[in-house]
């Protein structure tokens, strides 16, 4: 498949020139060119919200900079952690005194590189704490949830976290408001064509045409099983199969949904697959309270989407009303 | 004898080696994790060469580099732990690396991969080329080997150790959510951790 | 290549149900179920705008509905102009007794069907004046100007004409204004892979792995020459070398540019490209004002970029300016 | 002797032939178009028979029907371009369908045509069909040759000039873009008009 790259070891880099350049009023750049804030960050008074993760997924990370969204974003290479000095450089840059979330997603090399951050920033009495979203049900059982990889949940985490925090909440509050963000999502994603590395230069993983992968990762991580194609009705029932029962989300309760495409997948075929899901929720009794359907968090060229439904209560009701303008969401 | 001033040139080698296997590396990696272990490695190390370029270096000055390069230019799961594995390697290292010296920078490098990853043995990662190279080596010092045949036995296990890595269950990083799936295939950090150690052990064996 | 659909003859019909569930804040459904509209349309004492073509380039065109953008779109098959029925009755939900200003793009059946709907709606009293977007430099000499599509610059033509509208002006300053932006504005699309209609079922053109074409139209009409696949660098260069004697453009202009994705592009490599038009333009003294990058007008699961640059004076600089909101364009 | 109540079944036979040349059509528009002119016709023309069914139609009825679902439901080029062809040729019918009865039809349809799309003969379009066959007939009738020899000669003429189409130069529509590269290849509209009106010709024979 064609990519349209200069050096393709430099993707990152050159991709983060153009951002930057065409984002001005949003995004600045910081010392560390792995780095990007807010342009008005540190915000005085506010808990500083940091995230940061491998590339490859825009709008995430960097696309979520912005006013009560994220103050900075720590840049990983494709599909790989950014390093703890990154993690560390944003949690320098997003204090304001009033401490740092650190919200980011369960990989290994992202917790042992805020982990390694945490420790460095401790040492200039910045304090950090963090929320690991694991909202992908597909990625290990319900049992084990501290194993989950984190998905498109993080989205939500970011808009309620960064929401809390724009209201003046402190640390442990902003803290609290993620977590239980989080811990009221669940996503689940389904793959048709896979994604290919710009330095690899070929998938490395293959989905058959008439198949699709059920439960794919961000990174092309196998799912839970390999079907034959299904309809895109067939898909929402098959998703929200999964998700429902885990949380598990009942009739009466309200939910924002988050359907994301998956980086080629047209959103036509997205809104064909939401107009079902949110059918399928009001046969059960569940209100669909806000829907955010498009390009939200990608895996490069994969195609597919990904579900992701948050059980709301009246303060992530709250933070989920409350604006926000970043290049990824902008809300009013 | 081998003199850490001298030494310098086993960095290059483990360059040289994970840039000749990169494609290698990510193939492996792309059966049940995302497929940039090498490309990911070898950005690293490419690195890591180009800062030392022109310069005079020893053993410990060349692994403090790859080690600071690694962990500030690197990121993923192989900055921090092959960052840490290094820099803790060049740390314990002394003017001259006799097989003892060496079985401590073995150790305390393995230590600190132990501790940021916390890993065990058998969750098919690194650490099931690591352990068993460095107890084969020790064993080999104990029972009255010289050097270059502790050497020779380091070789040997990191080999077992790699290839034991197909048949295992992950239990930690990207291959863990797959279970049963991700069993035979070998580990990609197994592998390219193989590919280093016994590059090392080599060109150690050269200087001996 | 694997489509999430259900019946593929049914693709329109079924994404417009998902569009409204989910955007029930902007979006209203209206008698035709091929026509939507902003839920406050119609605004008192506005000149109502109404847009309307072929299916498979979301968000264009029902994307662009909502606040100081579009009242109201006709709605196609899949690349297919709506029906002049459906024109008409846009034009009808979106007058507010002031005149609506009809902004479409340069296809036949448009044409046509456009031509009908006024014929129709002025036996009921409608004024409804139009401009005709022609903003792809590659489909006809620069003499032949009536001869060309329009493509993404229809996004500026719409950001616009709806601004303007909004102020208050009436319907001659709103398609003086609109005209101007598309008199203004050039574009160029290069595909790297093609599309493909979900009722075909198979690309109808082919883009060999490791060649692009130049000049490609929004369904996939063949460009101007088929070239060895280049370098975002080099493509930025070749489109703006395209664009800029076209106009033309020359240093100290003040533009506006939009950066497309056609459907299947990964952002990344779009920010890639962006990187370089910018520097290019810089070194022709030519300033950005504006940027605008993502997919803003797409070609269901085509790959490549369209690249769209208008010059600016001060009228449309205020216009570009004003807040918009719509799923495709939000601004504040 | 054709009588338009008796003529309903022509209507259907319209349907037909364009389901069964769906794939032929979208796959000659897909050369120099967008290639949807097979999906945009068998949509239209499967609509209209299923407002159809059940019913009983003549054939001005069924030509008004086939009108108004292109008109109101297809949209495209061929809502307005198809829709006022049949549409003109339904309200030209009269109860007995007469060979002059059955010309004034088919010019009143393509004077429509003419008038909305303003394109030309030679503009590589169904016109490079419809003009030829017209005139082929009227020049049969007037050389004295009966309905069913004229029918003969539009047929003949709407072939030849459906395959005209093939050495032309787009003037109009999506392909005319192209110029020179549009050479080469029949033009989508043209088969559909030829597959159309030879279909129609041979039902009319049928019934002669
Ligand atoms: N916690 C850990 N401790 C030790 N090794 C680990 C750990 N997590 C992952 N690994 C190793 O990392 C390898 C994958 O490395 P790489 O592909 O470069 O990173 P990523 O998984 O982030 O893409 C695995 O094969 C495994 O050996
Ligand atoms: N202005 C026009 N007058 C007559 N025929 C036209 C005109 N424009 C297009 N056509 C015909 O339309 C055909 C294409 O039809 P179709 O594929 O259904 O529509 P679209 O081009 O909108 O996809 C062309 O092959 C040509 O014969
Ligand atoms: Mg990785
Ligand atoms: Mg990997
Ligand atoms: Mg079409
Ligand atoms: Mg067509």
């Amino acid at each position: 498949m064609n990519q349209i790259v200069n050096d393709p070891d430099y993707v990152v880099e050159d991709m983060l020139k153009g951002f930057i350049k065409a984002n001005g009023n949003l995004i600045a750049a910081t010392k560390d060119d792995k780095v990007l804030k807010y342009v008005n960050t540190p915000i005085k008074e506010k808990v500083g919200i940091v995230t940061g993760g491998g590339s490859g997924h825009k709008p995430a990370f960097i696309g979520y900079i912005g006013e009560n969204m994220c103050d900075a974003v720590a840049v990983g290479q494709i599909f790989s952690s950014p390093t703890a000095k990154s993690f560390y450089n944003a949690m320098v840059e997003a204090d304001a005194g009033r401490g740092v979330a650190c919200l980011y997603g369960n990989y290994a090399g992202d917790n042992m590189n805020v982990k390694m951050a945490i420790r460095r920033a401790e040492k200039d009495g910045i304090t950090v704490k963090t929320v690991v979203a694991n909202d992908d049900c597909a990625s290990a059982p319900k049992t084990e949830r501290e194993k989950r990889r984190g998905v498109a949940g993080e989205v939500l985490m970011w808009k309620v976290g960064g929401a809390k925090a724009a209201m003046g909440a402190d640390l442990d509050a902003v803290i609290a408001a993620a977590q239980k963000a989080i811990d009221n999502t669940r996503s689940v994603g389904v793959g048709v064509a896979p994604c290919t590395i710009p330095a690899v230069g070929h998938a490395n993983f293959e989905i058959a045409d008439g198949t699709m992968e059920v439960g794919i990762g961000h990174h092309g991580e196998p799912g839970v099983k390999v079907e034959k194609l299904k309809t895109a009705d067939e898909i929402a029932q098959e998703m929200l199969d999964i998700i429902l029962p885990d949380l598990p989300f009942v009739a009466g309760d309200e939910v924002v949904v988050l359907l994301s495409g998956l980086g080629a997948t047209p959103v036509m075929e997205q809104y064909i697959v939401y107009n079902r899901v949110e059918e399928i929720l009001k046969e059960n009794g569940i209100l669909v309270y806000k829907a955010y359907v498009g390009n939200y968090f990608t895996s490069l060229d994969m195609k597919g989407v990904t579900l992701t439904v948050m059980k709301l209560d009246k303060e992530l009701k709250e933070c989920i009303d409350m604006p926000a303008d970043s290049t990824g969401l902008k809300q009013r | 004898m081998i003199k850490d001033k001298e030494a310098g040139f086993v960095v290059i080698d483990l360059v040289k080696v994970i840039r000749d296997n990169k494609d290698f590396l990510s193939e492996i990696d792309g059966k049940i994790g995302d497929g940039d272990h090498g490309i990911n490695m070898n950005k690293g190390f490419t690195l890591c060469e180009e800062k030392l370029k022109g310069k005079e270096f020893g053993l410990s000055e060349g692994l403090s580099a790859l080690s600071e390069t690694l962990q500030e230019d690197i990121g993923g799961s192989m900055g921090p732990l092959y960052g840490a594995f290094f820099g803790e390697m060049a740390f314990a290292a002394k003017e001259v690396i006799s097989p003892e010296v060496f079985g401590e920078m073995l150790g305390n490098g393995i230590a600190a991969i132990e501790d940021i990853g916390s890993a065990k043995r058998g969750d098919k990662t690194l650490l099931d080329t690591l352990l068993p190279a460095k107890e084969a080596y020790h064993a080999a010092l104990e029972a009255g080997k010289d050097f270059a045949e502790a050497l020779e036995a380091l070789k040997k296990a990191a080999l077992d150790g790699w290839k034991s890595t197909e048949n295992m269950i992950a239990r930690i990083g990207r291959a863990s959510r797959l279970g049963e799936r991700s069993k035979g295939v070998l580990d990609a950090g197994a592998t390219s951790c193989y590919l280093l150690l016994t590059s090392m052990a080599q060109s150690f064996q050269r200087l001996l």
